[in-house]
């Protein structure tokens, strides 16, 4: 009896027992959410598609009129110094044909990484919109790069050439104002564009998914 | 047992005369890191309430049970449960607010606050009184949050629960949303609790 | 040579630019608390830098072969249970937390029998901190962000090698162990000073903390400058041989490819 | 640690104070009978060069600028002290020349409410709140200076020093470090020395600086191996990054000219108070500074690293204190 009662197992009943009620808690609490969550995951980008497709008006006339815009979400790979890439594409659809591309991307800031969507018109030679989804630059200084004032100046900049972030004012026509005292944020934002549509371009065009 | 507080007294003592951060020192790393704007020292404030409470109002129901040696685990296993079902809950319906606070809500595991409550007042007293413990010291938490948070966003972004509140003229305090300017508003914070504490000791004295 | 600068980046980012206590405020408790004297805190932040190392190789371990969908040995499993193609997808994550927490107290209580065993010496200066090390953000932090990096990331070949999470942990904790130790220092340098009464102790430290953190604050950037500094030869090649294999439609690109700098 | 403060009373001068500091804080002083009153007057007249240069150069901005960090850090000295209760040391020099490096330090088109932060948290943060003079662990203008620099970069980095509406031709054009980190144009040697140049007022002219530095030193005001100590690092490791990666028109001696790296070498980096004791410490604190500088200003974002290089050595001066002079701590447990 004694040794009975000294045994690991059966001191432990209770942490068995408890255990196996949070793990039932927590199986259920998974299998309520996480489609939730998932969904969450999945909207946090599918939602910024049509506006930076269509851009602000676009999104309102697509409404009025009634229609709703088709968007393939895919994974494409790229194989780059030996490494490979991937990044996620978003091909929207209007009324079987193809009104815009989403790529989602991501890169080195000033302070931590970047995330951002780009959008792109049908034949990826300009860009239609621009959003940041994540960035941890300096308050006040870098994190101006998620305001719009930043974000628009590379609406309809062609993407033949490399966007340039200039410190004293944009002049030529693929440049854009840098942030006053950000030039390091500002100049990531444009390299993440434009190595991202550098990778894609040709891979895009080459394999476009036939509009259904 | 005879002289263990009772529910009220807990509840009260929570709140000033046991603050979690201004008295106890106890769960500073989410008091410094998410304080940088209300709304997340708030979302912070209700879940840490939320697993305290949690914790607390279970470890009670079982502490007849509980053995000596085995108890840290059992603490352990039960916060991290609450913790990890508030995660998949903000992370489902506040999705942006789960994404800013990151890593800091499962650091709740480890906040000393909850393991303290459980060892001082769950594991001893009443359902009831641990109940009211745990709203106590939420409160007392939220209430310590609420104020470094909003030394820090009004001086450092102008705003308040995101609305503005100095004029448009004022420069931000950029540092006040940084890390020093954490450390600042708590070490100054803690130093004006101290301040008013002694002056009202010294009252006390007198009258 | 790509890994090595990432490696290279990642233990400077630990150590100095993102250090744990003044830049993520995780393991304030034991800076505020311990940081009395001068060869305690060189105690303590060794002892974490010794469990935080073995903390993260267990839950990379884990993470990688049993809590992410598609892990080997979870798949492996519930392949006896239900179809291969549904085992794949078998997602544990949920209980990563608690998994990681038991992995850190396990190995705090691993770590001081062994080393009260084998090496009294190291027991006798730091194993007293051993106990109190379990509740150390630090070590916690340490592991979610592995695990983000393990299972949070979108491509799996950017997730993190067993190499990249050892050095985060390694470094994560020397940076510990810096801060901890200056802080010291300076604490009893306060000794002698005329502090206000209301701000003696903990309040003081903040302070103290706070000028730190700004002081730290000049590294940010340094990775960035860095890795652009060691990159800078690399990149005009590697981009021409982009370019070779991507069709020459963009011919304008190799004069650019020198102007990018962070390529993803 | 309490009975110490008990010991004192509130009304107490604060001459009956310092003996007690000097005991644990200054023995850096190597002649004793020079007072703190003739050490800070000694720092003044060594200063005189820098700030007259600045005024020269910069005109109303400098004035403006100095005015305001003195002005409001006597205003800081006097408000703090009188909320600690001590008696207001204003005539010890020690608050006017915080203000005025931090003034000298500071871009001069930036707003005025930049200089008064500054000032206020320099004096308060930085000195009183330690237990005023003698008792800072920190350089009092550098705390303030990265508090600012920190908190309005917007109006204090790069940009601070540009001003497009500027009459004055010297501060229209970008600093020397900065134009050359962003767009990779040198700045002419010799104007660099003299100090025809944009930045800081005080940083400007090498000469100034070095005039200045010089008198400190041989006064003795100053230790000598602070300032050897940051320029034979700048140096060693300038003339390195010169030889291994050689950047066009940016030589060792643009390292050595150029920002405020003698500013601080001579006229920061060596306040008694926050250095440490022994002068083989002080040559290990200027050579850490020297070479934190450097790390800053090739690698880092922002474009000079004085200010950070400073704090960072200052708050390593108990451990330097504590292991280079002949102590070691296994040495020290067997003492016990």
């Amino acid at each position: 009896m004694e040794k009975f009662k000294n045994n690991y197992i059966i001191q432990a009943w209770l942490v068995v027992f408890l255990s196996l009620c949070f793990g039932s808690a927590l199986a259920g609490v998974q299998l309520v959410l996480s489609p939730k969550i998932e969904a969450n995951k999945i909207n946090e980008t599918l939602a910024k598609v049509p506006e930076l497709i269509l851009g602000k008006e676009g999104v309102k006339r697509l409404a009025k009129e009634g229609l709703s815009l088709k968007i393939n979400p895919r994974i494409i790979q790229i194989k780059k110094n030996n490494r490979i890439i991937s990044y996620k594409v978003f091909q929207a659809i209007e009324k079987g044909k193809v009104s815009g591309w989403v790529i989602k991307s991501s890169g080195r800031g000033y302070a931590d990484k970047i995330e951002l969507l780009i959008g792109l018109n049908p034949s990826l030679n300009k860009i239609s919109g621009l959003f940041i989804i994540e960035q941890k630059e300096t308050p006040g200084l870098g994190n101006k790069i998620a305001n719009l004032d930043f974000r628009k100046q590379f609406i309809s900049k062609n993407t033949n050439t490399a966007i340039i972030a200039s410190k004293t004012g944009a002049t030529s026509p693929n440049e854009i104002d840098a942030i006053t005292g950000a030039t390091i944020s500002s100049r990531s934002v444009c390299s993440i564009v434009n190595t991202a549509v550098k990778d894609l371009r040709s891979s895009l065009k080459k394999n476009q998914i036939k509009p259904i | 047992m005879a002289q263990d507080p009772t529910s009220f007294e807990r509840f009260i003592q929570g709140i000033i005369p046991e603050n979690p951060v201004y008295r106890q020192l106890l769960g500073l790393c989410p008091t410094l890191a998410v304080t940088n704007n209300m709304k997340a020292a708030m979302t912070m404030a209700g879940a840490v309430a939320f697993v305290l409470f949690g914790a607390n109002i279970v470890i009670s129901l079982i502490r007849n049970l509980l053995k000596p040696h085995l108890r840290i685990v059992i603490f352990t296993l039960t916060i991290a449960t609450f913790v990890t079902i508030v995660d998949r809950f903000l992370a489902a319906y506040m999705y942006s607010m789960s994404k800013a606070l990151g890593p800091y809500i499962p650091l709740i595991i480890v906040n000393c606050i909850i393991i303290a409550r459980c060892e001082v007042c769950a594991s001893k007293q009443s359902v009831i009184t641990a109940g009211a413990d745990a709203i106590g010291q939420s409160i007392g938490f939220g209430l310590a949050l609420a104020s470094i948070a909003g030394v820090r966003e009004i001086l450092g972004t102008g705003m308040f629960f995101g609305l503005r509140v100095m004029p448009l003229t004022w420069p931000d305090w950029v540092i006040m949303v940084l890390p020093p300017g954490a450390f600042f508003t708590l070490g100054l914070l803690l130093g004006t609790f101290n301040l008013i504490e002694s002056k009202m000791a010294k009252n006390k004295n007198k009258g | 040579m790509d890994y090595f600068l990432d490696i290279f980046l990642i233990a400077i980012g630990a150590a100095l630019i993102n250090n744990f206590v003044l830049y993520y405020f995780v393991g304030i408790c034991p800076f505020i608390g311990v940081s009395r004297r001068i060869d305690m805190a060189v105690g303590m932040g060794f002892a974490v830098t010794f469990v935080i190392t073995i903390a993260a190789f267990l839950s990379w371990t884990i993470t990688t072969f049993i809590l992410i969908p598609g892990a080997p040995i979870s798949s492996f499993i519930a392949g006896f249970f239900i179809s291969k193609a549904e085992a794949a997808h078998i997602d544990l994550t949920i209980l990563s937390y608690i998994v990681y927490i038991f992995a850190i107290s396990s190995s705090v209580q691993f770590v001081e029998m062994y080393v009260k065993k084998f090496f009294p010496v190291l027991y006798k200066s730091f194993g007293v901190f051993l106990p109190l090390i379990t509740t150390n953000c630090a070590i916690l932090f340490a592991c979610l962000v592995i695990m983000s990096n393990v299972a949070g990331v979108e491509n799996p070949a950017d997730a993190w090698g067993l190499g990249k999470a050892l050095t985060l942990a390694f470094f994560g904790g020397i940076g510990f162990t810096i801060a901890i130790v200056i802080m010291s220092g300076i604490r009893e340098e306060l000794e002698f000073c005329d502090i206000p009464k209301s701000l003696e102790g903990a309040a003081i430290s903040f302070i103290v903390a706070g000028i730190l953190a700004m002081a730290f604050m000049g590294f940010t950037g340094v990775d960035s400058g860095l890795k652009k500094a060691m990159k800078s030869k690399d990149a005009a090649l590697s981009s021409k041989l982009h370019i070779l294999d991507s069709e020459s439609q963009i011919p304008k690109y190799l004069k650019e490819a020198e102007k990018i700098e962070y390529l993803t | 640690m309490a009975e110490k403060k008990q010991e004192k009373k509130p009304g107490q001068a604060e001459t009956s104070i310092t003996p007690h500091i000097q005991v644990a804080f200054s023995p850096h002083f190597s002649d004793y009978s020079l007072t703190t009153q003739k050490v800070m007057m000694d720092v003044l007249i060594a200063l005189i060069p820098v700030t007259g240069m600045a005024i020269y150069y910069f005109r109303l901005y400098a004035i403006k600028q100095i005015l305001v960090c003195l002005i409001s850090c006597l205003i800081a000295e006097a408000i703090f002290m009188k909320m600690r209760k001590k008696p207001f040391s204003l005539f010890d020099y020690s608050a006017a020349i915080t203000g005025l490096i931090l003034g000298l330090s500071l871009p001069g088109p930036a707003p005025w409410y930049v200089g008064v932060i500054g000032s206020f948290v320099a004096i308060g943060i930085g000195k009183v709140i330690f237990g005023g003079l003698g008792m800072n662990l920190f350089n009092p203008a550098m705390v303030g200076r990265a508090f600012v620099m920190i908190s309005f970069a917007g109006v204090m980095a790069a940009s601070g020093y540009i001003d497009v509406k500027g009459t004055v031709d010297a501060v229209s054009m970008a600093t020397p470090l900065n134009a050359f980190k962003q767009s990779g144009t040198s700045t002419a040697i010799l104007d660099l020395f003299l100090g025809f140049t944009n930045g800081s007022p005080g940083e400007v002219s090498a000469l100034a600086c070095l005039l200045g530095g010089i008198y400190l030193c041989i006064r003795k005001t100053a230790s000598w191996e602070i300032p050897t100590g940051v320029i034979i690092t700048v140096i060693i490791i300038g003339g390195l990054s010169d030889f291994l990666s050689p950047q066009e028109g940016w030589t060792l001696f643009h390292h050595l000219f150029s920002g405020a790296l003698l500013f601080g070498a001579f006229f920061i980096a060596t306040d008694p108070v926050t250095s440490p004791l022994t002068p083989r410490g002080k040559f290990i604190f200027g050579a850490g500074i020297g070479a934190f500088v450097m790390l800053l200003r090739l690698f880092s974002g922002y474009p000079e690293g004085v200010m950070f290089a400073v704090l960072l050595m200052n708050a390593v001066t108990p451990l330097i204190n504590r292991w280079v002079p002949h102590k070691t701590l296994g040495e020290r447990k067997k003492q016990r």
